[in-house]
C-alpha cells in the first residue's frame, strides 16, 4: 500500500477542482494512498518566489513540516507546487535554508521527500504494472506530451527527467495503449505566471505550443499541472485568434487519460470543466 | 570496553602455532620485564617462548621499526600491531623499506594505552609494587598489583590515545579482540597553536629553551618509523649536513632537517615525544608541519601514509601566496 | 691536493671603475686551496684566455675561477680555454662580479667586499668539482611516426628525405586521416584529395618509408635513441602481398555496414577499402560484419578471389621493433551531435555535422557532390550552419575554441552558394576567428561574394516544421530574435581529442592535458617536444590545429627527428643527477618529482652477513635526465646528488657567504 | 667594536639559471642600482633548494634569505617550480614557528625579463632586514 | 511590424515619444537611449554591483560572453526592452539605473530555459531574480506595473487566507490595474464551467503564515 502526504495546492481547489477530482479518482483505483496535509497553505508560488526568496522557502516549508511529522513522503500533482516544494527540500538538504526555517521556529529537516503525482504514478507505482490494468485501451490516441518548465529545470534539483527531451509521460501514455507524439515543445515556457498580467503575450506562446503539437499530429495534448492546463485550454481561443488557424487541442491532465483507461468514466474524472471540449473527441474514438 | 589483555591467551596460542608449523620464524611482542610497569619487547623464536608474551594497556613501545633488523633475512616474522603501529607498518611499506610478504601481522583492537610514567609515579607514591595484570572496566583502568587492585580514571590515559582515530589497525593477518569504533576527541591542534600565537621573539625563545636540552642522543630519530633511511645523513662527515659541535644553532638545525625529512611521512604516533630523554615536545614540530600541510593542500588525515606523499605531488592551484 | 688559480677581470672599467681590484686580488691569496691570482683586463680576449692556460701549465692548477661576466655570458668561452690547457672543462667556476656587483653596486665601498665574497664562493665550490664526462649513448637510426593522416604523412616523408629510416603507422586499413575525408581546404578552396592523395602515394613508394597500417602500438619500452616497440599487426584476413586489389572480392560481398569514412551516410562492404584512392589499395575483412565470421558460412569473397588472397585463418601478430625517435600523430576526434537536446539530439535527419557535410558536398562522397538532404533527397534552398556547437561551451561541450570551424563553415558557405544557385546561407557565430594569412580575405568573400548571412549569436532551438526546420536564434548586434525556416542546419561540432589519447599517453609514457591533449614541453619555446625525450608531437593530438599549422608543426617534429637520428651517439649534458646506491634506501619518493621519467628502479646485489640479498635502488637514465635536481629535494638520505651542484657544493658556498 | 655600528645586512639569495638569474643578469646590464646585500647562489632550478640550505644560512647567521625562481607554470623544468612551492609555503611557515622573523625569508617569482622586479626585491628586502637589525645568530656570536 | 510598435508604444505609454523615435531605440523607454551611456561614470558602482549579484545570485556575470543564446530561448525576450543577454551585458557594465528600471526582470517568467541552455553554465534566472529583489528593496516604480501588482496582491491574499482566493485575485486585480474589461468573456465561461471558486478559504492556522511574513519582514529590515 503506497501512501503520501498530499499537497493539492491552490489552483486543484479552485480553477482546477477537476484535477483534484481525477488525481484522487486514479490513486484510488491504483490503491495509492493520499493523506491530504491538514490545514495546508500555499506555496507562495512565482510571485514569492519572484520577490523574496525568503518566504519562497519558508511558505512551502510548513507544509513539508507537517508531512514530516506524519512521516511520509509528499506527493504534488501541481508541477509549480512541486517545483518550490522540492526546491525547498533541496535547499535544507543541500543549501543554507536549514538555519532560516530554525529562525522561523519552522521543524524541517529533509528528511521527507517530495515527488510529482506524475513521479509516483509513472515510476513508483510503473508504467508496466499500470499497463496491466488497463481496461479500456487509448490506442489510436495521439497525444502530445506537455511537460513545460517548472518539471524539469532546473535540472541538478528537480532531477527528473531530460531537461530537452523529457519522456516519462510517453511511457506512461504508451502504457495507457495511447500514441505519444514526438515533438518538439514539450518543455518551452507557456507564460503561466504571466496568465493575468500580460495575457496577450502568453496567447502568443501557447499559439506556439499548440502549434507545434498540431505539426506533430497530435489530437490532444497532456499536461501535468493546472497552470499548464489552465493556460493552453483557457487561452487556446485567443491563441487561436492570433495565430488565425483552429487548433481545438483538448488539453487533458495525464491523469485524466490514466482513469479513463482504468475504466473511469467522464463523470468520474470531471472532464466537462475543460474550455476545449474534452469528451467529445474521446466519444468520438468510443474512448468514452 | 574490555582491555587488550582479553586477548592475551589467544595470543600465546596463535604464536605457538605460528612459530610451531614454522610459519614465522620470530614474533615479535611484549613480555613485563625487570620493570612490571614498562613492558619491553620481546622477540619469540620457540613455540615455548610464546607464554612469556603478554598485551595490555601497559605495553606502548612502537615495535614495527624492528623489522628493518631482519632485512634480508629469509622467512617471514610475526608482529604484534596495535592501531598506531599499523600505520608504522603502512610507513614502512610505502617507503619499501620492507615487504608485506615477510611480514605476520596480529592485530589487536586497542581502545587506549596507559601513560606509563604517570602511572609509575603512582605507584611509587603509594608503593604499589610490582603489577601483574590491567585490565579495561569501562573507561577506568584496573591495575592487578601487589598492594590488590588499583583503578586509575582516564586521565591517565596517553594524550596521544585522546585523538587516536585508529584504534583497529588498519592492516593485519588476523585481528584479536572485538573491533572498537574509533571514538576520538576531535584532533586538534591547540598546542601548535599556543606557539603560533607567540611573538617571533617569544618563539625563538621557547625553542631554544628546548633545543638547548638536546643531548643528541638520536633516540628521536632511532624511535621514528618514519626515519628509516639505511644511512641517515647524520652519520656523515660529507656533506656536512650539520656541524659536529654541539650548540643552539646545531641542535635547532638537527630538529629542525629531522622534522622536514618526515614531513609528509609522520604517522604521528609520538613515539619521539615519548622517548625524548630530556622531554623536548618533538611533536609540536611534527604536527606543526601536519596541520599545515592539511591546511595549505586539502589533505583530511595527513598523518595516514599515502600513495605519493604532499611534496612529492602538486596542483597548478595550490595556493601561491609569493609575488 | 687542489691547486687553484683565480683570474679578476677588468672588463675595461666595466668592473674595474666600481671594484677595487687589487683588494679582491689580494684576498683572493688568501684563499684556501689558492696558489696563483692575475687580473687582466679582458680575460675573455684572445690573450685573457691564453694567460689561463699559461698559468694552467706554469702553476699546474688543477682549479680555476675566473671572476667576471655572468656564467650565461661565458661560461662555455671559459670552459672551452680550460679545456684546452688539458685541464677538465667542468674544473672551472665563475664569480659574477660584473653583471651581478660592478654594473649594480657604482660605490667602491659596497661592491668591492661583496666581490671578495663572490670569489671566495666560487673559490669554495670549485675545490668540490670534479672532473666530468659528457654520457655517450648509443642512436637507433629509425624513426617510429604514429597515425598516417595528413601530420604523420608529413612528418614521415621530411625524416625519410633527410635519409632516415621511418616506419608510419596508422590504424585504419589506409593512411589519409581525417584530411582524405574532406572536399575542398580553405583557403584556396583546392581540393582536398588532389593535395593529399600525391603525399599518401608519396609515402607508400619512399624507399624509406615502411607503411604499415592496420596497426597499433600495444607497448613501449627504452628511451631516447633506444626505444623498443611493441607492434600489433591487426588480423586483415587478406593477404598483402598475394592480392592486387581488383576489387572482386568487394563487390560481391553480401554483407553490409554502415561506412565510417562516410561517417555513415552511406554502406560499405563486410570486406572493404575504406575510399577509392586508399593506400594501400587493398582490403581488410571486418568481422563483425562478415557472414562467414558471424554464422560460418559464405566465403563468397575467397571464392572469387583470383589470387587466392583470402586468408580466415589469419591472426592478429605482434613484433617488435627498435626506434630512435617516435613522432605521435593520432589526429582528432568529433562531438557528437547527440548532446544537444535543443538541436533534436540527432533525430532530425537534417541537422547534420559540419564532417557530414563535407561528405555531401564531395565529388567521391555518397551523392556524388550534390549537396542534398538526408531526409528526402532535396536539394536544400536554405542551409542555417551553426558555429561553436560544443566548443566554448562548458555547460554541455568543451571550454575551448576548436580553431578551425570559423574558416571551414566559411568554406561551406561558400560552397553551398557555388554548387546550389540561388541558395542562401546564415551562419550564426559568437566570434569569427580569422587569424591565419588570406583568412581574414576568405571570411570577406563568403559574405560579400557568397552572399553569405551572418548572424552573431546562438541557435537555442530548431524545431520540424513542414517539411523543414525552423531555427530560432538571437541577433545580438540587433538585440532580437530571429527564425529561419531552414532545409539543412550543420552543425559545427567541437574538435575533440581521441577518445583512447589517455590510453595512449600512458603507454608512450607521455603527459597530456585535461580535455586529452598530449602536452607539449614548453608552450614557447618547446611546442613539439615532450616532457619524455625523444618523442614528438604533430598535428591536432596536441590541439586544435588546421592543416597549414599541422603540417608547419609535422615538419617541425620532423626537423627535431632528423637532428636526433643524424648523430651516431648523443652525448648527454654531464651535470646530471646521481645516485649513490649504498646511501638509496629505494623509497622511490625521488620518481614521482622527475618531470622526465628519468628514474628507473633497478636491482643490485649486495652481501648482508654470509649471505647476498637482493634490493632495488634508485637510477637515473642520464640520457633522460635534464639536471633539474628535483629529485635531490626529495631524497632524504642525500643519496640523490646533482653533479655540478651537489649538496656539499652548496652548502659549502653558504658558508662560504655566510663567514 | 660592536656589530651593530659596522653591520651591513647580508642576504643569500637562490636564483634558479633560467629565469631569476637571468632576471638579476638583466638588472645589471641596465646598470640598475641595489644594495650591495645580496650574495647570489646560482641554482639550475628553484627546485634544486633544500630547505637545509636556507636553515643553514640562518643558523650560520644571514640576516636574510631569497629563494627566487621562475613563475608557476614556466619552469624550464616545466613542473619544478610547482613543487618549490609547495615545499616553501610549508617551510616559510615552519621557519616563522622556529623563531625566524617571517621579515628575513622570501620566496619570488622572477621571470627572465624582470630585472627591475629583481632590483626593487633586493631592495625592498634589504630595508625589511635592516630594519629588523643584525640575525640574532650573529648577535649572539658577538 | 508598425502595428507591435504602435501596440508596445500603447502598452508602456509611451506615445509621447512616437514622434522622436523610430524602431527599436524605442524599445529602450522613457527615452532613454537618447542619452550616451557614459561608462566612466559607472566604474565606481560597478565593482559592488556585480559582487552583490554574484552574491544573491551565485553567478559571476562577468563570465557571461553574450552570445546571446539565453536571449534566443527566452519566450518573452520579444517583448523584453532588454533582451536577457543585454541585461546580462548591463550587469558587466554596472549600469544599474537601466537594468534594474528595465521591464525585462519583470517579464521574465522564471522558466529557466536560459540557464539549461547558457554554454557558459550560468545561472542567468537567478541572475534576474536577484535583479527584481534589488529592485523592489530599492522601492523601484516596476516598468512592469502589472506584473508586480499582481505578485503583490498574490502573496496579500495569500497572507489573508493562507491560500489563494483566485476569483478575489482578479478582481482586486482587475480594479486595481485598471485592464478591466480584457478576459471577461473568459471569466464568464469559467464561471459556467464551474471553475471559479466564488467564497475564499482561510486556513486555521493563518496566524502561522502571517508570522512567517512578519519575521522574514523583521529580517529583511535588519539586513
Amino acid at each position: 500500500m503506497m501512501r503520501y502526504a498530499y499537497f493539492p495546492g491552490c489552483s486543484l481547489h479552485s480553477t482546477a477542482a477537476d484535477y483534484d477530482r481525477s488525481a484522487r479518482a486514479v490513486c484510488g483505483r491504483l490503491g495509492i494512498e493520499l493523506a491530504e496535509i491538514p490545514d495546508w497553505n500555499c506555496c507562495g508560488a512565482s510571485s514569492a518566489h519572484m520577490t523574496d526568496e525568503r518566504l519562497a522557502l519558508a511558505l512551502p516549508a510548513r507544509n513539508l513540516a507537517a508531512a514530516e511529522k506524519e512521516g511520509l513522503d509528499v506527493v504534488a500533482p501541481c508541477a509549480a507546487c512541486f517545483n518550490r516544494l522540492k526546491i525547498t527540500w533541496h535547499e535544507v538538504r543541500h543549501g543554507e535554508a536549514a538555519k532560516l526555517l530554525a529562525d522561523l521556529g519552522i521543524e524541517y529537516t529533509g528528511r521527507s521527500g517530495v515527488k510529482s503525482l506524475l513521479e509516483v504514478i509513472a515510476r513508483d507505482y510503473g508504467a508496466e504494472k499500470l499497463a496491466g490494468q488497463v481496461v479500456r485501451s487509448l490506442e489510436g490516441l495521439k497525444v502530445a506530451c506537455y511537460y513545460g518548465c517548472l518539471l524539469v529545470r532546473p535540472q541538478e534539483i528537480m532531477d527528473f527527467d531530460d531537461v530537452e527531451n523529457p519522456t516519462v509521460m510517453d511511457g506512461l501514455m504508451e502504457a495507457l495503449g495511447a500514441e505519444p507524439v514526438p515533438w518538439s515543445h514539450k518543455t518551452e515556457c507557456c507564460g503561466a505566471s504571466l496568465a493575468l498580467s500580460r495575457s496577450d503575450l502568453v496567447a502568443s506562446l501557447v499559439g506556439r505550443i499548440l502549434a507545434a503539437a498540431k505539426e506533430a499530429g497530435a489530437d490532444a495534448l497532456v499536461t501535468a499541472c493546472p497552470l499548464c492546463q489552465a493556460n493552453l485550454d483557457m487561452r487556446q481561443r485567443e491563441a487561436a485568434r492570433a495565430a488565425g488557424e483552429d487548433f481545438n487541442l483538448p488539453v487533458y491532465y495525464f491523469t485524466d487519460l490514466v482513469g479513463l483507461a482504468l475504466g473511469l468514466g467522464p463523470a468520474e474524472l470531471d472532464l466537462g470543466k475543460k474550455m476545449v471540449d474534452a469528451v467529445g473527441p474521446l466519444r468520438a474514438r468510443e474512448l468514452a | 570496553m574490555s582491555g587488550m589483555n582479553q586477548v592475551t591467551d589467544r595470543l600465546r596460542e596463535r604464536v605457538r602455532e605460528l612459530l610451531a608449523d614454522g610459519k614465522i620464524h620470530t614474533f615479535i611482542g611484549y613480555e613485563r620485564a625487570w620493570d612490571p610497569y614498562r613492558p619491553i619487547p620481546f622477540f619469540a623464536t620457540e613455540a615455548g617462548e610464546a607464554e612469556r608474551l603478554i598485551i595490555d594497556e601497559l605495553c606502548v613501545p612502537s615495535t614495527p621499526k624492528y623489522m628493518l633488523d631482519f632485512f634480508g633475512r629469509e622467512g617471514v616474522v610475526g608482529l604484534l600491531v596495535k592501531g598506531c603501529d599499523s600505520l608504522a607498518v603502512e610507513r614502512l611499506l610505502r617507503d619499501h623499506r620492507v615487504e608485506r610478504e615477510s611480514m605476520y601481522i596480529i592485530g589487536v583492537a586497542c581502545t587506549g594505552l596507559l601513560d606509563r610514567d604517570k602511572v609509575k609515579a603512582r605507584a611509587l607514591e603509594e608503593g604499589w609494587g610490582a603489577v601483574e595484570e590491567v585490565r579495561r572496566e569501562g573507561d577506568a583502568f584496573v591495575l592487578v598489583t601487589a598492594a590488590g587492585e588499583k583503578e586509575l580514571g582516564p586521565e591517565y590515559l596517553m594524550e596521544r590515545c585522546r585523538t587516536c582515530e585508529v584504534k583497529v589497525p588498519t592492516v593485519y593477518d588476523e585481528l584479536l579482540g572485538e573491533e572498537v569504533a574509533a571514538t576520538a576527541e576531535p584532533r586538534d591542534f591547540a598546542e601548535v597553536a599556543e606557539i603560533e600565537a607567540m611573538t617571533p621573539a617569544e618563539r625563538r625563545a621557547y625553542w631554544e629553551r628546548q633545543f638547548s636540552r638536546c643531548i643528541r642522543c638520536f633516540a628521536c630519530r632511532n624511535v621514528c618509523p618514519a626515519c628509516n633511511c639505511r644511512i641517515c645523513v647524520f652519520e656523515e662527515r660529507v656533506p656536512r649536513w650539520l656541524g659536529r659541535k654541539t650548540d643552539v644553532g646545531e641542535q635547532e638545525m638537527f630538529h629542525f632537517t629531522r622534522a622536514l625529512h618526515v614531513a609528509g611521512r609522520c604517522v604521528d604516533c609520538g613515539e619521539c615525544d615519548r622517548v625524548c630523554p630530556v622531554n623536548i615536545p618533538l611533536r609540536k614540530l611534527n604536527r606543526k608541519l601536519m596541520k599545515d600541510i592539511g591546511e595549505l593542500f586539502g589533505i583530511e588525515k595527513p598523518f595516514m601514509p599515502a600513495e605519493t606523499e604532499p611534496l612529492g605531488q602538486f596542483r597548478p592551484d595550490d595556493p601561491d601566496e609569493f609575488e | 691536493m687542489k691547486r687553484i688559480g683565480v683570474f679578476v677581470c677588468h672588463c675595461g672599467s666595466n668592473i674595474a671603475g666600481t671594484v677595487d681590484i687589487e683588494r679582491v686580488v689580494e684576498a683572493a691569496r688568501a684563499m684556501p686551496n689558492v696558489v696563483y691570482v692575475e687580473d687582466n683586463k679582458y680575460t675573455c680576449s684572445e690573450p685573457g684566455q691564453e694567460a689561463i692556460k699559461q698559468a694552467i701549465k706554469e702553476h699546474n692548477l688543477n682549479r680555476v675561477v675566473v671572476a667576471a661576466c655572468s656564467p650565461r655570458m661565458h661560461e662555455t668561452t671559459f670552459r672551452r680555454a680550460v679545456a684546452g690547457a688539458g685541464l677538465n672543462p667542468y674544473l672551472l667556476e665563475i664569480a659574477n662580479i660584473r653583471e651581478h656587483c660592478s654594473w649594480v653596486h657604482p660605490d667602491k665601498e659596497g661592491g668591492t667586499p661583496k666581490a671578495i665574497d663572490l670569489v671566495r664562493r666560487a673559490v669554495i665550490k670549485v675545490a668540490g668539482n670534479v672532473p666530468l664526462d659528457r654520457g655517450r649513448i648509443p642512436v637507433t637510426k629509425r624513426a617510429l611516426v604514429i597515425g598516417g593522416g595528413i601530420a604523420g604523412i608529413q612528418a614521415a616523408l621530411d625524416i625519410a628525405d633527410a635519409g632516415h629510416e621511418v616506419v608510419l603507422l596508422e590504424r585504419e586499413p589506409s593512411i589519409g586521416g581525417r584530411m582524405a575525408q574532406l572536399d575542398k581546404t580553405f583557403p584556396t578552396l583546392d581540393c582536398s584529395a588532389c593535395i593529399l592523395t600525391p603525399k599518401m602515394v608519396e609515402a607508400a613508394n619512399h624507399p624509406n618509408i615502411t607503411l604499415m597500417t592496420y596497426c597499433e602500438v600495444e607497448k613501449v619500452d627504452g628511451f631516447i635513441g633506444n626505444f623498443s616497440v611493441t607492434l600489433r599487426k591487426k588480423a586483415r584476413y587478406v593477404d598483402m602481398d598475394t592480392c592486387t586489389g581488383c576489387g572482386i572480392c568487394w563487390g560481391k560481398c553480401p554483407g553490409k555496414a554502415s561506412s565510417e569514412f562516410e561517417v555513415g551516410l552511406a554502406k560499405r562492404t563486410a570486406i572493404y577499402v575504406p575510399f577509392p584512392q586508399a593506400v594501400p589499395n587493398k582490403p581488410v575483412i571486418d568481422r563483425e560484419n562478415c557472414f562467414f565470421f558471424k554464422t560460418g558460412r559464405c566465403k563468397i569473397c575467397q571464392r572469387f578471389c583470383p589470387t587466392g588472397a583470402i586468408d580466415f585463418e589469419q591472426e592478429d601478430e605482434l613484433v617488435t621493433e627498435e626506434f630512435g625517435a617516435i613522432v605521435v600523430a593520432t589526429g582528432f576526434d568529433i562531438m557528437d551531435k547527440d548532446v544537444y537536446g535543443e538541436y533534436g539530439y540527432g533525430q532530425y535527419p537534417d541537422v547534420i555535422t559540419s564532417l557530414e557535410f563535407e561528405r555531401l558536398v564531395n565529388a567521391s562522397g555518397p551523392t556524388e557532390g550534390k549537396v542534398k538532404r538526408p531526409s528526402d533527397g532535396k536539394i536544400p534552398q536554405r542551409v542555417v550552419f551553426i558555429q561553436c556547437v560544443g566548443s566554448r561551451d562548458e555547460n554541455k561541450g568543451v571550454p575551448y575554441c576548436s580553431r578551425i570551424c570559423c574558416m571551414y563553415t566559411a568554406k561551406h558557405a561558400i560552397l553551398v552558394h557555388e554548387k546550389i544557385p540561388g541558395a542562401q546561407t546564415y551562419i550564426f557565430y559568437i566570434d569569427v576567428r580569422a587569424g591565419g594569412k588570406n583568412y581574414e580575405e576568405f571570411y570577406k568573400r563568403a559574405q560579400s561574394e557568397h552572399e553569405a548571412q551572418y548572424i552573431r549569436g546562438r541557435v537555442a532551438k530548431i524545431y520540424p516544421k513542414g517539411d523543414s526546420l525552423v531555427v530560432v536564434g538571437e541577433d545580438t548586434l540587433l538585440g532580437e530574435k530571429v527564425e529561419i525556416e531552414a532545409d539543412l542546419v550543420v552543425l559545427a561540432t567541437a574538435v575533440l581529442a581521441r577518445q583512447d589519447a589517455g590510453e595512449v599517453a600512458r603507454t608512450l609514457g607521455i603527459s597530456y592535458d585535461g580535455y586529452g591533449f598530449f602536452t607539449e614541453a614548453h608552450a614557447k619555446l618547446a611546442p613539439v617536444e615532450t616532457n619524455t625525450a625523444g618523442i614528438f608531437l604533430a598535428g591536432m593530438c596536441q590541439g586544435p590545429k588546421d592543416i597549414p599549422d599541422t603540417v608547419a608543426q609535422a615538419s617541425g617534429a620532423a626537423a627535431k627527428v632528423a637532428a636526433l637520428l643524424s648523430k651516431e651517439v648523443l652525448e648527454t649534458e654531464p651535470l646530471v643527477a646521481q645516485c649513490d646506491e649504498v646511501k638509496c634506501s629505494g623509497c622511490f619518493w625521488c620518481k614521482p618529482i622527475c618531470p622526465y621519467k628519468a628514474i628507473e628502479e633497478k636491482e643490485i646485489e649486495e652481501r648482508v652477513g654470509r649471505r647476498t640479498v637482493k634490493r632495488k635502488v634508485a637510477s637515473v637514465n642520464t640520457g633522460v635526465c635534464k639536471g633539474c635536481g628535483a629529485c635531490t629535494v626529495a631524497c632524504r638520505t642525500g643519496a640523490m646528488n646533482l653533479l655540478g651542484y651537489t649538496n656539499d657544493q652548496l652548502l659549502s658556498e653558504v658558508e662560504a657567504l655566510c663567514l | 667594536m660592536s656589530v651593530k655600528e659596522s653591520w651591513e645586512p647580508k642576504i643569500i639569495g637562490f636564483c634558479c639559471n633560467w629565469c631569476s638569474y637571468a632576471g638579476a643578469d638583466l638588472a645589471g646590464t641596465s646598470r640598475m642600482n641595489y644594495p650591495a646585500s645580496i650574495r647570489v647562489i646560482r641554482v639550475p632550478c628553484s627546485g634544486r633548494v633544500n630547505p637545509q640550505f636556507i636553515a643553514r644560512a640562518f643558523q650560520l647567521g644571514a640576516d636574510g634569505v631569497l629563494v627566487a625562481g621562475c613563475h608557476p607554470g614556466d619552469c624550464h623544468y616545466s613542473t619544478g617550480n610547482y613543487f618549490t612551492r609547495r615545499r616553501m609555503l610549508l617551510l616559510t611557515r615552519f621557519l616563522e614557528y622556529l623563531g625566524v622573523d617571517p621579515d628575513r625569508f622570501e620566496v619570488r617569482w622572477i621571470s627572465g625579463s624582470e630585472g627591475q622586479k629583481f632590483a626593487d626585491t633586493v631592495r625592498e628586502f634589504t630595508e625589511r632586514v635592516r630594519a629588523l637589525g643584525p640575525s640574532p645568530k650573529k648577535r649572539d656570536a658577538s | 511590424m508598425l502595428d507591435l510598435l504602435k501596440n508596445i508604444l500603447v502598452r508602456y505609454r509611451l506615445i509621447f515619444l512616437a514622434p522622436y523615435v523610430k524602431g527599436v531605440t524605442l524599445r529602450r523607454g522613457e527615452g532613454e537611449a537618447m542619452a550616451v551611456l557614459n561608462l566612466s561614470e559607472l566604474e565606481t558602482s560597478r565593482r559592488p554591483f556585480i559582487s552583490s549579484l554574484l552574491e544573491e545570485s551565485g553567478t559571476d556575470v562577468t563570465e557571461c560572453y553574450q552570445c546571446g543564446k539565453c536571449s534566443a530561448g527566452c519566450p518573452l525576450s520579444h517583448a523584453m526592452d532588454y533582451q536577457p543577454h543585454q541585461v546580462m551585458r548591463l550587469c558587466q557594465l554596472g549600469a544599474r539605473e537601466k537594468v534594474l528600471n528595465s521591464s525585462s526582470i519583470w517579464l521574465c517568467a522564471a522558466c529557466m530555459t536560459c540557464s539549461a541552455r547558457c554554454p557558459r553554465d550560468l545561472d542567468i534566472a537567478s541572475v534576474m531574480e536577484a535583479l527584481r529583489r534589488t529592485a523592489l528593496r530599492e522601492g523601484r516604480r516596476p516598468k512592469e506595473a502589472r506584473v508586480s501588482l499582481f505578485h503583490e496582491l498574490f502573496l496579500s491574499s495569500l497572507r489573508n487566507y493562507g491560500r489563494i482566493f483566485e476569483v478575489g485575485l482578479m478582481g482586486g486585480y482587475k480594479l486595481r490595474s485598471g485592464d478591466l474589461f480584457s478576459d471577461l468573456e473568459l471569466g464568464r465561461q469559467m464561471f459556467m464551467k464551474g471553475r471559479l471558486k466564488l467564497f475564499p478559504h482561510r486556513i486555521r492556522e493563518v496566524g502561522e503564515v502571517r508570522q512567517i511574513f512578519e519575521r522574514i519582514r523583521d529580517m529583511e529590515g535588519n539586513g
